[in-house]
This record gives structure tokens, C-alpha cells and sequence, in this order.
């Protein structure tokens, strides 16, 4: 079990800010193709990677990173802060 | 060194003060602070949110490699999340130094890194609803020059 | 704009919450303290002299010069002179403008040319005696980036 | 007569804030050297002329320029403001 946590307008389109996945996904990118295809909310919400950020356990990360050993992914746009 | 990510207005005057008190080693300080812009009229409001836990982390990790990075006497960062009104304060920055070259190059670093690497989102509330601010291409950009 | 050439103490803390509340429509403020540095132990003093009317003249045409450079939102800048004891503000910048880039930016270039050509001359007293505060190379050299 | 102002060092070395002086001189460097002439507390203030900077009318100048119509002198070390 994975916890995944969606932030901005990533939570908005998914409609929930976290949720608890059994996966078996290698890599981020293949835990994306599971999400996007279960439900067209999360289709929608992974249309443009480019446009996607993700941290694993809190740090930034890639795409391709594999996620053995991952307690926490989140997913979410290009941070605004400052 | 302070750190602080709240949701509670903080006192800009009174931290600067308090900042300036701390490093008497130093000869300079320089702040930043982010404020809600009011756009063209009406005061917007802002939503910021936040991802707690890697927020923290984020920002410590960047304040410790500007007090190396400078031999910073002091640094101090404060960032709120939640709803904010226009003309509030958004964050700020402290930085103090001997010399005043460091203390500014160490301001304009935390805060490119602030900016595209700390993890938060603003979304701006105005009469024509809501909007998520989108990253801008010159802050992605700036952190090239570090 | 605001400028204030004086022998009185003033607030950090105060002034920089009054900017910042001047500039609704700035999403930015920049600002630079200049402290009297505690010279390795004892806490220095220090004694400013300044040229009365080519001070404000000066500094005046400095301001004018960043507002249109940076299109800024509001510039401030107090200078001390006379006796200022350790760890007292000596001087302070502030700089308000859209997008950080620009306060930063502007703050700097009245930082450099305050240092180099408004006429301020410190001496530092300390239990050695008084002396004279050498320019730097380094300032001087600073003007050459704007 | 033009008003001559000193500050800093020089001020100390020459004794005096500022003083009136009827001078003849052409450019800045002829009123420099009319002084050093004059008395050995000037010759001491005006030994190095790369450590100094002079203001006519309350604007930085050179030792070159011109005096006529200037009616105020200022000679300092290079400003530590700031």
C-alpha cells in the first residue's frame, strides 16, 4: 500500500486530496497508466505530464524513479510559492 | 535560524526588528516580502496551499546551503498558507551578512528557490472566481544562475 | 518616495510596515539595513559626517534614477549621521515593485551608489581610538554593473 | 569669493569645516595648488589627490574643471556611506 496525495488543481480534478493504493507499479510512470486507466478524472488529471511535478517521500523526483520502497507520492503542478 | 509556515498573519515591522537585533556580527540585512498584489483595482484575495511535512523540509534544506553557501549570520524565512487578503504579507525572507553583496545574493536565491521548489500553490479569488497561479517561465528560469 | 537624511534613531520595524502598507499594488518589497557591526567583541560606535544639502541632492537624483529604471512602485531611503552606537540601524532601503526581479534589482543600485557617491564619511571609535572608514575597491567596482 | 567646505580627514588635517577664500585660480587643481602653497596643514590634506573627491555646487566634479560662476568647494575622501 502506497499513499498518494494530490495537490492544487491536480487534488480538483481527482476530487480528493489522498487516497491509499495497492499497486504494483515499477516506476512513477506506470503508476500514472494504472491511475489514468481506471477513471477519467485522473485521465484528465495526468493529460500533460509536462505540466506535473512529483516527490517521493517529500523530495522532488522524476517521472521514471522507481517507487520500491516509496511510502508517500504526490503528485502536483509547478509550485507558485514566494 | 528561524522557519516558520502558518496559516497566522505575521508582523513583517516586528520580525525585521527582531532579525536585525539578533546578528549584531552582521552590518547588513535584507528582507523580501511577497504581498497580495491588488490586480488593477479590486484587492484580490489568495488561497495558499501547501504540502505539510515536505513544505518544512524543502525550505530548511535550501536555508542551510545559503548559510554555507554565503557564511550567512543569520537567515529567517516565513511563509503562510490559507486564505490571505490583498495586501497582506505572503512571506518574507531575511538574510544577514558582514558585507552586503552576500546578504542580497542570498535573499534572491531563497527566494528563486522559494518561488519553484518549496511546495506551494496560490490560487487567486477575484469577482470573476478562482483561479490557480501558473508558474512563470523567469522563475524556473532565474534558478539557473545558482 | 520618501527620504530622510537624519541624526535621529529610527524604526526598521515601523518603516518597513508603512511601506509595505504604500504598496498595494507592488507584490514585492525589497529592503536593505545597514548595521553598525560589532568589530570582533566590543561593540564599536561610530560617527557619521555628512554634506548637508548635497546629501538630499544626491540621493534625491539616485531615487529618481531606479523608480524609472525599475518602474518601482514606491523607493524609500533614511541615512543616519552623527553618533550611532553598536548594533544601531545606520541606514535603510526599501524598494516595492510587480515582480521581485526589479525591487531586488533597484535596491542593490542604491545600495552601491549610497556607498560610493553620497556624501557620508564614517569613523569608527572603538577603544583603539578613532578612525576613518577606508572605501572599498569592491564598491567602487559595484557601479560598474549598472 | 567662493566658499571652500572640507570633510572627514581632510577637514581634520586642514583644521577647518569651511572658509571663504579670493582666489584667481582657473580649475580646481589651481585652487589645490594656491593652498599647498600656502600653508603646510593643506599641502598634508592635499598630499594624494587620488584620495580625494571634490563636489562644485554640491555636484561631484573633477580637478579639471572649470571654477567660474562656482560658488561652493568641497573637498572629502571617497564617501563610506551606506
Amino acid at each position: 500500500m502506497i499513499d498518494v496525495l494530490y495537490f492544487a488543481w491536480v487534488r480538483e480534478r481527482i476530487g480528493v486530496p489522498r487516497e491509499k493504493l495497492d499497486t504494483t507499479a515499477v516506476t512513477v510512470r506506470d503508476l500514472i497508466a494504472e491511475l489514468v486507466a481506471r477513471e477519467e478524472r485522473y485521465e484528465l488529471a495526468f493529460a500533460d505530464l509536462d505540466s506535473l511535478r512529483v516527490a517521493l517521500d517529500q523530495e522532488l523526483s522524476s517521472f521514471d524513479a522507481p517507487l520500491a520502497g516509496v511510502r508517500e507520492v504526490a503528485f502536483f503542478p509547478p509550485m507558485t510559492g514566494g | 535560524m528561524k522557519l516558520q509556515v502558518q496559516a497566522e498573519p505575521f508582523d513583517l515591522g516586528a520580525e525585521s526588528n527582531a532579525f536585525a537585533a539578533g546578528v549584531l556580527g552582521a552590518g547588513a540585512v535584507v528582507t523580501f516580502t511577497g504581498l497580495v498584489r491588488d490586480n488593477g483595482g479590486a484587492l484580490a484575495a489568495m488561497e495558499i496551499e501547501h504540502y505539510p511535512g515536505m513544505t518544512e523540509k524543502a525550505i530548511a534544506a535550501m536555508m542551510d546551503q545559503a548559510m554555507v553557501r554565503w557564511s550567512l549570520a543569520d537567515a529567517l524565512v516565513i511563509h503562510r498558507y490559507g486564505r490571505l487578503a490583498g495586501g497582506e504579507a505572503i512571506m518574507m525572507v531575511a538574510t544577514a551578512s558582514r558585507h552586503r553583496a552576500d546578504a542580497f545574493a542570498a535573499a534572491e536565491f531563497l527566494m528563486d528557490y522559494l518561488k519553484s521548489r518549496a511546495p506551494f500553490w496560490k490560487k487567486e479569488l477575484s469577482a470573476d472566481g478562482a483561479e490557480w497561479v501558473a508558474a512563470r517561465d523567469e522563475d524556473e528560469a532565474a534558478l539557473g544562475r545558482w
